[in-house]
């Protein structure tokens, strides 16, 4: 190895030449140069021993593959896999950070229980095999007493084949539920895409061909799902292909998304789904929409007449009547030559795709479903479902079998029983209803919950709620969490079962967001670095310590055998020398072709699969009706179209209006990882791009409001909601809705480490923008609710 | 020898810092804190720079990228009373730490502002610094001197060594820097600008092509292609 | 003799600025000593010696 | 034979009569300046991170420092080399005074650039690895030139003195007689002495002033040859260079009322030499407005975009207190006190020039930080900005303690009015004195 030469060849020649020439003093005084070092010799390093491992990411639900060079055990470089389809050697700022958190001095070296009082903090170190312990005994004394099902474990991300192992485990147990963060934020679109396509899915957008981008929310390039993807389809769509595509980005505030987008539309909160409806009111209006398709594969465009003879407005009527250009504009606060304009582009450049938010904050204004159901009716018009440059669907690959298991008599009671967070009982639509569980266990509803599972989960910084989830915790006897790091939820804990990070485990992903099948593989890159576990091993293992027929359900004694199992349909050679494994024989169907039915009906359960795209959802018409107050209206007919209702927050007359004149806008940044946000210091330092804010959260506000309030750059300010207030620095910012101001979220942990010289140990970085919103459920499909919420901003 | 150059399409970044990042674990530049950071004196010498024109709602926002310019008449190397920083014969403008009496004219001199001073020893947390880069070139550097890009200098290094031990002759596209290699969205070209059919010199050529500053003289090796 | 290569070897290089500072200080040093040493010498051939000065000072 | 002079004894009174007042002086000073080296100690281990210096406002008050000492330096040059050429024999009373300001802050000056360093211990890598593109070669040469030739021109003016101390202050300790001998390089005041003595002086005056242009100019172009908005203007060198005067000789003005006061020197230190300061100080004064608006309208006039940056900056910003402080301060109120008031008033003259002198330091740090805080391609991102640290505090603050430091002592010790430049007669000729001292 040789150390940089300062001395280049050249410069040295000439140096000698000008000694040659000049004056002997002169040589005498360079000479001295000479002789000095100029630099110090590098210590003599044996030859280090080098690999790249293969691994998938597991930062963001993306799942890229990466390739890590390991020097001597030591984790050192993360680079893109070549090889893998969906980031084709490329790696973001999260995965190149990702040995931050691999090294991170936070992370939590062993298991640990709490001895004190919950939240004190007295914490006692375990050994793995008393905390399994704990927890196993725990578990099968609960069962023994007739109640698994008043066990519940919350998880956020899982990936690959951990879902099932979840929901293996969970149901063997006997008990239903597995709560998923899902209805926080990309429920919604799983859920439109269900009632209208028919498929219980995530849209998939392809980029890559589309002429014409409607990105709804400020995260398409920012934070969604396959974020990788859509930034190399994004840049193919301008100057990988002869024509341009455009890309207009829809948010309230100028993100990443909007300032690269060729145009940002500004718009008012929570107004998406008006703003659709009225460009769809254009497309009918000057019938620029696919007629043929609307025609053959749509259902409920035209008004028609149900089986029981009663007339039933179509989306046709309902926006040509209701979600006329001025009213719109009205709502929105776009005015109406943009609505038609943009709507008139976005019809004639096809193919044309309107992109659903996904992340948190983002639909959550108490609409999110007919907001989605209204943004996706947009693909409809232009036919661009499952078409080149539209949404396609994601494929799977079909793996090893699982193992057959049989439920015993403890198990098939639990799971009849309802589910602690009311998915399928109060919330007819919903598959979880993750926000609701702090309300539910403190109201002791439907039963007293004993046992509570956090996986990748936090719900106390997730929905604080004034401090309701924490009392909800504290009322939960029992608290295991897996958390790596001792974040606000793992705190209230009594037993913490440190989780490895993905750098140190085995596991696999799904290729989700390329839409076609394949498998991702990660494995360990480096030794654990410290006594933590993979999750998936520790489900395992008390998989072992309870019996069957949880045992039975996972019978592996290792996850790494587990995955090598599922996965030993492909070439295990292959799939080790490439880090992934895929399929790329689909892309889309023609409409009415075979394939077609898998990607338009396929999961109805009450509606026909013929193959055609609800504008009228018959999976909404059909539900079983019952005699709670929302089915009741569950079969009205408006309310199987996507319509707009106005969120209450949003109407300046309501009482807190005059209190609390902004309405708070947040949006994921793509500096922003969701787990481990407090602990990266390379995030922190990249954290605010527009505004230049480091290792802080800040307040944007729009100049003008700034200036009647006497405000400045920099100054600190309180930001405060009826149910709180946290503390930022001002940003003012002009690319912000009037009456908007924004708080990024991710910020407001703890770390208890000192970066740097002068800063302070156990610091709180920024404000957790969550702590102002009252977090509740809509009433029919128990997404959550969020905002926006009103503030109102002053001087420290 | 090849002249190294960079082209940075903006129209194809969408301003990610996956570059800033990259960099950062490349290089072992420190994270700098909170304190730190708040005084501006955090080290990635990658940045995404904001540029916020206009009012509500025109706004015409640019985030671009800065890594050095490697000028081929640089300010910097002028003003270095000991030839701490100088450039190489393959363009590259780099810095001797252990030559560097941290006067601090080279920072001022920048019109790029891509240098950067340590102005304290480089800390990391006792189990962070397992992740550091073990190249000799990139070792954290000592409190007090300045440091910037290199174009990865450690790469050309090792790109010119593994060439050699595969026995095959080294080519300019054996080698990029870290940023070039993660950039997501493929936006950043790098290569041999004397190389007339190479990819980067074609594109600095493009009539969307510009400089940074081109009216400053200092012939930067970096080249932005104009956004839209 | 290229002298605009030796002009820019000479600005362009480590070394050189070092010796003009030592030549240029040097130099002066070499210079002022004499010259020094010339004003002070002229009175040492037929005047008062130093010691001789010291004898008569104002009470 | 000694040069004939009736001041004599009062000039040599103060020499050796230390007071419990100059011991308490002394030690104050002594102490602020071991603060300060405490300060750099602390800044030496821990890194300038101690400062408040940062991105991008890289250099701060010892730069600031650095401008403002050098300058300061510049009133002895031009109170005895540009006088001593344009054959004004009245300043000859207040030369050494003033070339002991050069004298005494020249090392601060020049320090403070070592101060300011990350490395201060790879300072000889400028000799080692001098690289003549770069100003500070230029600066290290003339600054280093500046202060010996400062030293030497000093010295040689001494020598006849401290032969008269040697002569006459046999009273002294034993050590300090022998440090007057050894001084004295055997000075046994011959006329032939006197002779090469003034030849000397006038020949190196020339050069001197040569250098004093040269020194400044250089010490600008730090600064002139970066291509940085509001810094890169041919005509900072001569801004700089009036700004230095002006500052030295206000110095000189302020050094001398002290003199004059705690040494009893009214008779020799006479109000003319005020007056005749004070015409000198109108002049520059209007001289610096005349380059201020000079370098400005320029600036304001053609409007460049960065350039403009920064001059909003001064102007109206965040540097609009400092800036028009600094006016009102350097000009304003010297301006018209030295026009109605100074005539003849000393307590005025002083108060004048110390305004200029706090003025003077303003502009240094007004030139130098505004135009890093808004570099080129950093002003997007807001503003820059800079507030000195405890340490910078301390060190400045020590190197003026440390400069008034060594006056205090020097004057102690030497007599700090030149008695062979105001005697009557010299041995061998007479003395060009026309305007000997006379105490109106």
């Amino acid at each position: 190895m040789t150390a940089i030469d300062p001395n280049p060849q050249k410069s040295k020649l000439s140096r000698r030449d000008f000694l040659k020439l000049g004056a002997t003093a002169a040589a005498a005084g360079a000479g001295l140069s000479l002789l000095r070092p100029t630099h110090k010799p590098l210590a003599a390093q044996p030859d280090p021993e080098e690999a790249t491992v293969k691994t998938t990411c597991a930062l963001c639900p993306s799942g890229c593959g990466l390739e890590v060079r390991v020097v001597d055990g030591k984790a050192v470089k993360v680079e893109g896999n070549p090889l893998h389809p969906l980031n084709q050697g490329v790696c973001c700022l999260k995965g190149q950070t990702s040995l931050e958190v691999l090294y991170s001095p936070e992370r939590l070296e062993h298991p640990r229980l709490q001895t004190g009082k919950r939240g004190s903090g007295d914490w006692k170190e375990l050994s793995w095999d008393e905390a399994l312990g704990l927890v196993a005994n725990r578990l099968v004394s609960l069962r023994e007493a007739g109640k698994p099902h008043s066990v519940a474990l919350m998880h956020g991300d899982l990936r690959g084949q951990m879902r099932q192992v979840v929901n293996r485990f969970m149901r063997a147990y006997g008990s239903p539920n597995v709560i998923s963060r899902d209805s926080l934020g990309e429920g919604a679109a799983r859920l439109a895409l269900w009632l209208s396509q028919g498929v219980n899915a995530l849209p998939v957008y392809d980029l890559n061909n589309s002429n014409y981008v409607l990105a709804f929310g400020g995260n398409l390039l920012e934070s969604s799902r396959n974020l990788i993807g859509y930034l190399g389809a994004a840049a193919f769509m301008r100057r990988g292909r002869p024509q341009r595509g455009k890309l207009v980005a829809i948010h309230p505030r100028l993100s990443l998304t909007g300032i690269k987008a060729d145009e940002w539309l500004p718009i008012r909160p929570g107004t998406y789904g008006a703003l659709a409806l009225g460009m769809a009111n254009v497309i009918v209006n000057s019938k620029l929409y696919d007629e043929d398709f609307v025609r053959d594969f749509t259902f409920g465009f035209e008004d028609f007449e149900d089986a029981a003879g009663v007339t039933h407005q179509g989306f046709k009527s309902l926006v040509l009547e209701t979600y006329t250009l001025e009213r719109v504009a009205a709502v929105t606060g776009v005015s109406t030559d943009k609505i038609a304009r943009i709507a008139g582009e976005f019809a004639t450049n096809r193919p044309a795709v309107a992109v659903l938010p996904t992340e948190p904050g983002e639909l959550s204004s108490g609409n999110a479903l007919y907001t989605a159901l209204a943004v996706h009716a947009l693909n409809a018009l232009v036919g661009s479902i499952d078409a080149k440059g539209g949404v396609l669907l994601q494929r799977f690959p079909k793996l090893a079998e699982w193992p057959a298991y049989a439920l015993d008599e403890t198990a098939r009671r639990g799971e009849t029983k309802e589910r602690l967070d009311g998915a399928g009982t109060q919330f007819p639509l919903a598959l979880s209803a993750y926000q609701n569980v702090p309300e539910r266990i403190l109201a002791g509803q439907p039963y007293p919950l004993e046992m509570l599972i956090l996986l990748n989960a936090n719900p106390a910084y997730e929905m604080p709620n004034g401090g309701r989830t924490l009392d909800a915790l504290s009322k939960v006897p029992f608290v295991v969490s897996f958390a790596s790091t001792l974040d606000e939820s793992a705190a209230q804990a009594d037993l913490v079962l440190p989780a490895s990070t993905f750098l140190e485990i085995w596991g696999d992903d799904y290729l989700e967001g390329t839409g076609y099948a394949g498998v991702s593989l990660r494995r360990p890159v480096v030794e654990a670095v410290h006594d933590t576990r993979n999750p998936g091993d520790v489900l395992l293992d008390l998989a072992h310590r309870i019996g069957d027929p949880v045992k039975q359900a996972l019978p592996w004694p290792t996850y790494q055998e587990l995955i090598t199992n599922r996965l030993s349909v492909f070439d295990w050679e292959k799939l080790e020398a490439n880090g992934n494994w895929s399929e790329l024989v689909y892309f889309n169907a023609a409409p009415g072709s075979p394939a077609w039915q898998e990607v338009v009906g396929r999961d109805r359960l009450n509606a026909p699969k013929d193959g055609r795209f609800d504008f009228f959802s018959r999976e909404r018409f059909a539900l079983p009706g019952s005699d709670s107050a929302p089915s009741a209206m569950l079969r009205a007919s408006s309310a199987c179209l996507p319509h707009f209702d106005i969120p209450a927050t949003l109407t300046d007359s309501s009482a807190d209006a005059l209190d609390y004149p902004f309405l708070l806008v947040t949006q994921p940044l793509i500096t922003q990882s969701s787990q481990w946000q407090g602990i990266v210091p390379t995030l922190q330092e990249c954290y605010g791009l527009q505004g230049n804010v480091k290792w802080d959260s800040w307040v944007e506000i729009g100049r003008k409001a700034a200036e009647a309030l006497g405000l400045e750059n920099g100054q600190r300010v309180w930001v405060e909601s009826p149910l709180g207030r946290v503390q930022a620095m001002v940003r003012v910012y002009a690319g912000l809705w009037p009456n908007a101001v924004f708080l990024p979220p991710g910020q407001g942990h703890h770390t208890f480490v000192r970066w740097g010289r002068k800063s302070a140990e156990a610091m709180l970085v920024g404000a957790n923008p969550n702590a102002l919103t009252e977090i509740t459920s809509e009433p029919l499909t128990g997404l959550a609710v969020s905002g926006p919420a009103r503030v109102r901003v002053y001087p420290v | 020898m090849p002249r190294w150059g960079m082209v940075i399409d903006l129209d194809k970044c969408f301003a990610c810092q996956s570059c800033t990042a990259a960099c950062r674990m490349e290089n072992n530049t420190p994270p700098a804190g909170k304190d730190q950071a708040g005084m501006g004196r955090t080290i990635l010498w990658n940045e995404v720079l904001p540029f916020v024109e206009g009012e509500y709602p025109n706004v015409k926002a640019t985030l671009l990228p800065r890594p050095c310019m490697h000028c081929d008449n640089p300010a910097c190397i002028k003003v270095c009373p000991v030839q701490a920083t100088y450039k190489n014969e393959e363009g590259l403008v780099l810095v001797d730490y252990n030559r560097c009496i941290g006067c601090r004219m080279c920072t001022v001199a920048c019109p790029y502002a891509v240098r950067y001073f340590n102005w304290y020893a480089p800390e990391w947390p006792e189990d962070l610094k397992a992740h550091l880069n073990p190249e000799p070139e990139v070792q954290p550097r000592p409190k007090g001197v300045v440091e910037k890009c290199t174009f990865c200098v450690q790469r050309l290094r090792q790109a010119r060594e593994t060439a050699e031990a595969e026995g095959r002759t080294f080519q300019a596209t054996d080698y990029v820097p870290a940023c070039v290699q993660t950039c997501t969205a493929h936006a950043r070209y790098f290569g041999d600008l004397d190389d007339p059919d190479s990819l980067v010199s074609k594109l600095a050529h493009s009539p969307r092509a510009f400089r940074m500053f081109e009216e400053l003289g200092t012939q930067p090796k970096v080249f932005y292609l104009k956004q839209g | 003799m290229d002298i605009g290569g030796l002009i820019h070897a000479f600005f362009d290089n480590a070394g050189p600025g070092g010796v003009v500072v030592l030549l240029v200080v040097g130099g002066a040093c070499a210079i002022y000593y004499f010259l020094t040493r010339w004003i002070v010498t002229a009175g040492k051939d037929n005047k008062p010696t130093p010691e001789e000065g010291t004898a008569r000072v104002d009470a | 034979m000694e040069p004939k002079n009736p001041f004599t004894k009062a000039i040599l009174a103060p020499v050796r009569k230390i007071s419990t007042g100059d011991t308490l002086l002394w030690g104050t000073l002594l102490v602020l300046l071991l603060a300060g080296g405490a300060a750099w100690t602390w800044q030496y281990i821990e890194g300038l991170g101690i400062t408040g210096m940062n991105r991008p406002v890289y250099w701060g008050v010892y730069i600031t420092n650095f401008v403002f000492f050098i300058g300061l330096a510049h009133s002895g040059t031009f109170i005895s080399a540009i006088l001593r050429i344009a054959g004004q024999s009245w300043r000859a009373p207040l030369t050494r005074a003033a070339e002991a300001i050069t004298l005494f802050s020249l090392p601060f000056g020049a320090g403070s650039i070592i101060i300011d360093m990350g490395h201060p211990e790879r300072i000889f890598n400028l000799l080692f690895y001098g690289r003549y593109q770069s100003p500070i070669l230029w600066d290290v040469t003339a600054v280093s030139l500046y202060m010996l030739s400062s030293i030497v021109f000093f010295y040689l003016s001494l020598i006849p003195d401290i032969a008269l101390c040697r002569d006459r202050l046999t009273g002294a300790p034993r050590w300090q007689h022998r440090m007057y001998e050894v001084l004295a390089l055997g000075w046994n005041h011959s006329p032939e002495q006197y002779r090469r003595l003034e030849k000397a002086l006038d020949g190196m005056a020339v050069f001197m002033t040569m250098l004093v242009v040269t020194v400044h100019t250089v010490v600008s172009w730090l600064f002139g040859m970066t291509v940085q908005p509001g810094w890169h203007t041919a005509l900072i060198g001569p801004f700089f260079l009036l700004g230095a005067i002006l500052s030295g000789t206000a110095a000189v003005v302020i050094v001398l009322a002290l003199l004059r006061k705690a040494y009893r020197l009214e008779k020799v230190l006479h109000l003319g030499l005020f007056n005749s300061l004070r015409k000198l100080l109108i002049t520059f004064v209007l001289g610096w407005l005349y380059m201020m608006i000079a370098e400005h309208l320029t600036i304001g006039y053609s409007s460049m975009t960065e350039e403009m940056v920064v001059l909003t900056d001064k102007f109206s910003g965040a540097y609009a207190a400092v800036f028009w402080s600094m006016a009102a301060l350097v000009f304003g109120v010297p301006l018209l006190v030295f026009l109605f008031k100074g005539k003849n008033n000393i307590g005025w003259m002083v108060f004048a020039c110390v305004l200029i002198n706090i003025g003077m330091w303003m502009e240094r740090y007004i030139v130098i930080i505004p135009t890093e805080a808004s570099p080129r391609l950093l002003t997007v991102m807001g503003q820059g900005s800079y507030l000195p640290a405890l340490p910078e505090i301390l060190i400045t603050v020590a190197c003026f303690a440390g400069m008034a430091l060594l006056y205090a002592v020097f004057t102690r010790f030497f007599p700090i009015v030149p008695i062979w430049e105001t005697a009557q007669e010299l041995p061998g000729h007479a003395h060009a004195a026309e305007t000997s001292p006379t105490g109106d």
